[in-house]
């Protein structure tokens, strides 16, 4: 009777590739070198992606923008494991995850130049607007897999976080709603360990973000989030689990941002040079690169031919983006209501007119 | 599901035309009509489901259309609010209740920074046909936090609509017209009237249109303008007033957003004084706007000033001094007597 | 390297009382004979003035009363580990707390009646006015924890809340702050398994609720809370571990709530009597007693004179309410600001005048 | 701790009587030197600490007075506004920082049913000397939720203090006083104007004190009624007024709550003309509040019913349209020709 135990739990991290591109064969993922390329071209096309717009940001062609680089392997390796059933609900910092799921890239270089356009995906691909509050829409990732499973829809909503999305309130009734309904949610959370200058130690004094989902009877792992086999491998399980109607999952991504917060963000002011160096040389591209070439699925040629067609891809998104026809005024009246109440077609016609005038 | 669809069908076929429904029973008749008509419509909340609700405003759903469509959630408004966003993302018509205004604030974020804006966010990609319903003004002298009028709140927040209802007839009607419509409206259910009276409501679905207000009581001297709870009050008014021989038009706004305006500015022009009341605070009140578009639209007409009789800019007291807070007949009367003076 | 293990964590719960009085020697609480009676008493008393307040509340002579009858273990097993250092940050259901912390019933009475002097504490007594949203004043107790840690007070905020008040947003923000910054803060929880009409079941997925403070770095444990001398070592142990600037703690008591919600409320619509049957026959109470009798530090004589006590007292409690002047309607302006604004000094002559007309 | 106070009284003592500062800046020293004064100050958000705030305006707080003043906090508002009020519990006098107003919602529970209500609640016994600070308004082109002005909730809510001001050295020293005063101030930070011009600003500690409008050019036409940034948009609308022979008085209100109704009827008596602006949706914005003040006691005195100009009730736009969302000189002089020809 005195005192006894009565709820254990553990956390596991799950690491595959080594940092020599070594591979932990009991644990690799079951993939055809064709999708093992694909992870890499993956990664690799994001990271050009990625380098475009600190460019464009840097000549005033776009605004503010949010980079990812370091966390290529976080986002390459959860796609491949999607279905077109399933939603993403992402937040600021998943261009990745978007440009790999059938978004162009034009659409979100358009995001960060300030166009609400941007987020009119093409039809059939069920992604939501990224969300700016943070931690706030994972509620409606866990809105989605409840009526995903009401509806016995084959899908699974993943709801995208940042460490720092985890001390939000709404984090915490996310989880808990998934858990008690059982909901088709996937919580995918890319802890950069960085949440602007606020380090993952003054986030939490929780040892992993993995664990925070026993406290919602689900369960959490932790990946490697620099190892795109790794993140494969715990996102086909996780959305196996989901899938067969087993309730929530939790992946953190352990993973670092490489760049700053945003480009209005200095790094150097809160964190050591040294610190973002052992951090490259953790690189998850570099990672993949060699593992690939050990395998002799990867080369020179190879290297050369993919950075040109991505290349020439992103050119040709920057073109579209750039030469996206001008909004007009009134569409910032113009979605707010399926029919537009008086004021705002009072309001319309004074923007009309100056517009006119 | 289909079964229940069915009886209340038949039932509806069985029942006379009209029945005599206080404003709780008339919500819960719209719910339970409109669920049978519709099986994406889920109700969802604290305690709505067994319990039938705190003021049992949702009482005999969860026997008519399973857990699955009424739903009791954990004790959190966000979640509440936020998943109710997921759901209508998924094809639902979620009905979600906060069991008191005064624990919206919780639900803000997701209210105001997300459902408002989903359909203007995605560029008309997604819309949300939801409600959130919730009992609010003062009246029934419970502990703190229970009392709460934050419409105005709702009415500065663009991509809401935010309806009102006065009378149980009402209160069906555009319970119905919110569930149908395509974007996201606030309900307020003025629970100090919950049970306060009865009057003949249809059987069967109607709508009363959001957005349009109603003459309740034609008059030439002043305008009164109220809504929920405070309609009555203002009736009381109207009749101390008549009493004295003035002729005061009563208008019940029914919506707060979007307000009807037409209506507003066509009483006022024609009685030259108006009188707003309502229970918030005063300070950007909802008054203030009524006062504003009279400013606007009608400055010629004013014979006095646009007078604003309102909740003190104070907490809601708890019970014992509850009714120094509230308006009351005398203060509209006087307020009145205030613009038929001027 | 491969799936390691990175984080285990398990959860205890206590018990040292068994339902027939039984003591577990090993984990019994270091409690005087007198000690002992004394927590026999507070909840007797705690159940008399509970019981006087249902009755108060039928008769019209207070509005909707909470009741707290089935926790009075939890309530008075806490008290007396305090010091009058510590802070009490109370929800609702906390009178047990207050009346034996100082706090005259009377004024609890005039809470329930509706009457903000009941706030009015008498001077001395850390107690802030109970709170009405739920879990919202946790983030108080942790704020206020955090403040006692940077003075150095030797002071330690309690925070109090129920099984639904851990699914607010606020619980969550509150125990993470509270971990963050080694807040002096216990957060005591009296998980009565309903929330209203909403079981345990649908409130969190999460086997416990003590588990949930691993999420947050620091401990948690679940105790019999219809055993008062587990609560009391539970809460000695969890003090002693605040007060030594180890951080927060978390106490699950796990209990029953016997009666309604509140007064406006009908359980019968949710739960079984054959639940509350079994309950009753748990009662927190009768247990100490037992203990106690088999003891010989309790009997009849004791028990009537006790109870003769505390009537006395309660009736003289009521007598206080029901003779507290009424309160100038003034007073619901008086105290929103330091300073009057210009707007209440307006409102405040509206209001004199009606007085006087 | 000590060692800064005696390093910021000697810097205060060297250094000349007043420097050319930024409002930014301005804030950034009140802090200071409040906190040099006062060890009970602390100074709490997200990023406040060693990254000197998103705008900097906690530069150099964290070196001077230490982590345990100046509190980098995980990313939770409520937990922010939360635990600041258990902090002004135990005797601390916290400054909190909201990163932006648009992340204002999720602390509106601990800000507007638990700061503003504790000295209510508690008869007097408790009360909360805290600020919370927040970079507010549109104009500088980032992100969603980044340029939100929801200042009418804050008016609509009893208990708050809210000021907003529009130059350095009202920044400065209304900030001190807000740092002074005994109960809950929001404090406003205009942010497209942080860094738009510099005035001379006195070192050392002054108050500017809450509740008093500035009157900014004194005229005799029209009154345009402003705070925060808009003021500015006001004196551009002024001197193209000037230059068409209208004498046009602005008004910068400083403090939206409580608001100085003295000075705004003591204006537009001698004016008989007013325009109100703000950035704010107009549907129960805090415009209506000083359009509905104006009606109440300078009625007779109007000669042309005020104007509102004011942001569109939609969400504020993504960068790319922003523009067309802010109001503009032109359309402040339109609408004061409205009046004017009214
Ligand atoms: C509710 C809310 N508060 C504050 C912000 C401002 N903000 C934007 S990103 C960010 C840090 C996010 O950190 P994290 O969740 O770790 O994501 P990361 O940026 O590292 O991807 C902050 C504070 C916001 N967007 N939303
Ligand atoms: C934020 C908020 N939402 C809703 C309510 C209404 N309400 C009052 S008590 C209660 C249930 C509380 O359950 P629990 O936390 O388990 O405490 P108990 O009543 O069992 O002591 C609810 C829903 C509230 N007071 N606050
Ligand atoms: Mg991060
Ligand atoms: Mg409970």
């Amino acid at each position: 009777m005195p005192r006894t135990v009565i709820q254990e739990s553990r956390t596991e991290r799950l690491e595959i590739l080594d940092m020599e591109g070594r591979l932990d064969e009991a644990l690799a993922p079951a993939l055809s070198d064709d999708q093992l390329v694909t992870l890499y071209r993956l990664m690799v096309r994001m990271r050009k992606f990625d380098e475009k717009a600190l460019n464009l940001q840097r000549q005033g062609r776009i605004g503010t923008y949010g980079s990812i680089k370091g966390q290529e392997a976080c986002q390459a390796g959860l796609v491949p494991a999607l279905t077109r059933h399933d939603w993403l609900v992402p937040s600021f910092r998943e261009h990745g995850v978007l440009i790999s799921s059938g978004i162009p890239m034009h659409l979100v270089y358009a995001l960060w130049k300030g166009d609400e356009r941007s987020n009119l995906f093409p039809e059939g691909i069920r992604c939501l607007p990224p969300s700016i509050p943070v931690g706030s829409q994972l509620l409606h990732a866990a809105g989605l897999g409840m009526g995903l499973a009401k509806k016995g829809d084959p899908g699974v909503a993943v709801g995208f976080g940042g460490d720092g999305a985890t001390s939000e309130g709404d984090f915490h009734e996310a989880l808990n709603f998934a858990g008690v309904f059982s909901a088709r949610t996937l919580f995918f959370i890319q802890n950069n360990q960085w949440a602007i200058s606020v380090p993952l130690k003054r986030q939490t004094a929780s040892e992993t973000i993995a664990q925070k989902a026993h406290a919602y009877g689900f369960p959490g792992i932790q990946v490697d989030g620099n190892d795109v086999l790794a993140v494969t491998s715990a996102s086909q399980e996780a959305l196996a689990h989901v899938r067969a109607g087993r309730g929530p999952y939790l992946i953190e991504c352990l993973t670092y941002r490489m760049e700053n917060h945003t480009t209005a963000d200095d790094q150097s002011r809160y964190r050591t040079p040294e610190e973002v160096a052992y951090w490259a040389s953790r690189d998850p591209i570099d990672r993949m690169r060699k593992f690939l070439s050990g395998r002799g699925l990867w080369g020179e040629e190879l290297e050369k031919s993919w950075a040109l067609e991505v290349s020439t891809e992103v050119d040709r998104e920057v073109e579209l983006l750039e030469t996206m026809p001008a909004a007009p005024a009134t569409d910032i009246l113009d979605y707010m209501y399926g029919e537009r109440p008086w004021f705002l077609e009072e309001q319309r016609r004074l923007l009309q007119e100056e517009a006119e005038s | 599901m289909t079964a229940a669809t069915e009886t209340a069908t038949e039932a509806a076929e069985a029942r006379p035309q009209t029945q005599k429904l206080t404003l709780a029973q008339a919500v819960n008749r719209a719910l339970f009509e409109e669920m049978g008509r519709d099986e994406t419509i889920l109700v969802m909340g604290e305690d709505v489901g067994i319990d039938g609700g705190v003021f049992r405003v949702t009482e005999g759903l969860l026997d008519a259309y399973g857990p699955e469509r009424v739903i009791d959630t954990p004790l959190a408004e966000s979640g509440i609010v936020g998943t109710a966003i997921g759901l209508a993302l998924a094809g639902f018509r979620p009905v979600a209740e906060l069991q008191f205004m005064g624990f919206l604030y919780p639900a803000m974020n997701q209210l105001c920074a997300h459902a408002a804006r989903y359909r203007n966010r995605s560029r008309g990609r997604y819309h949300l046909p939801m409600v959130v319903r919730m009992p609010y003004c003062g009246g029934i002298r419970p502990p703190e936090h229970h009392s709460e009028s934050y419409e105005a709140l709702l009415v500065n927040t663009p991509g809401l609509k935010v309806v009102i209802p006065s009378t149980p007839y009402d209160a069906k009607g555009l319970l119905v017209s919110a569930i149908r419509d395509e974007d996201p409206v606030v309900f307020l259910e003025p629970k100090k009237i919950y049970r306060a009276f009865r009057e003949d409501v249809p059987t069967g679905p109607y709508e009363v249109p959001i957005g349009k207000a109603r003459v309740v009581v034609e008059g030439r001297d002043l305008t009164l303008i109220a809504y929920g709870a405070m309609v009555r009050v203002a009736m009381e008014a109207e009749q101390a007033l008549a009493r004295d021989g003035v002729s005061v038009e009563v208008l019940d706004l029914r919506t707060v957003s979007p307000v009807d305006v037409e209506a507003i500015v066509l009483s006022v022009e024609k009685t030259g004084r108006a009188v707003v009341v309502h229970e918030a605070p005063r300070n950007a009140g909802f008054g203030a706007e009524i006062v504003a578009l009279i400013n606007e639209r009608a400055l010629l007409s004013l014979l006095a000033p646009v007078q604003r009789v309102t909740g003190f800019d104070a907490v809601f007291p708890y019970p014992m001094l509850e009714h120094h807070y509230l308006p009351t007949k005398e203060r509209v009367v006087k307020a009145a007597r205030r613009a038929l003076d001027f």
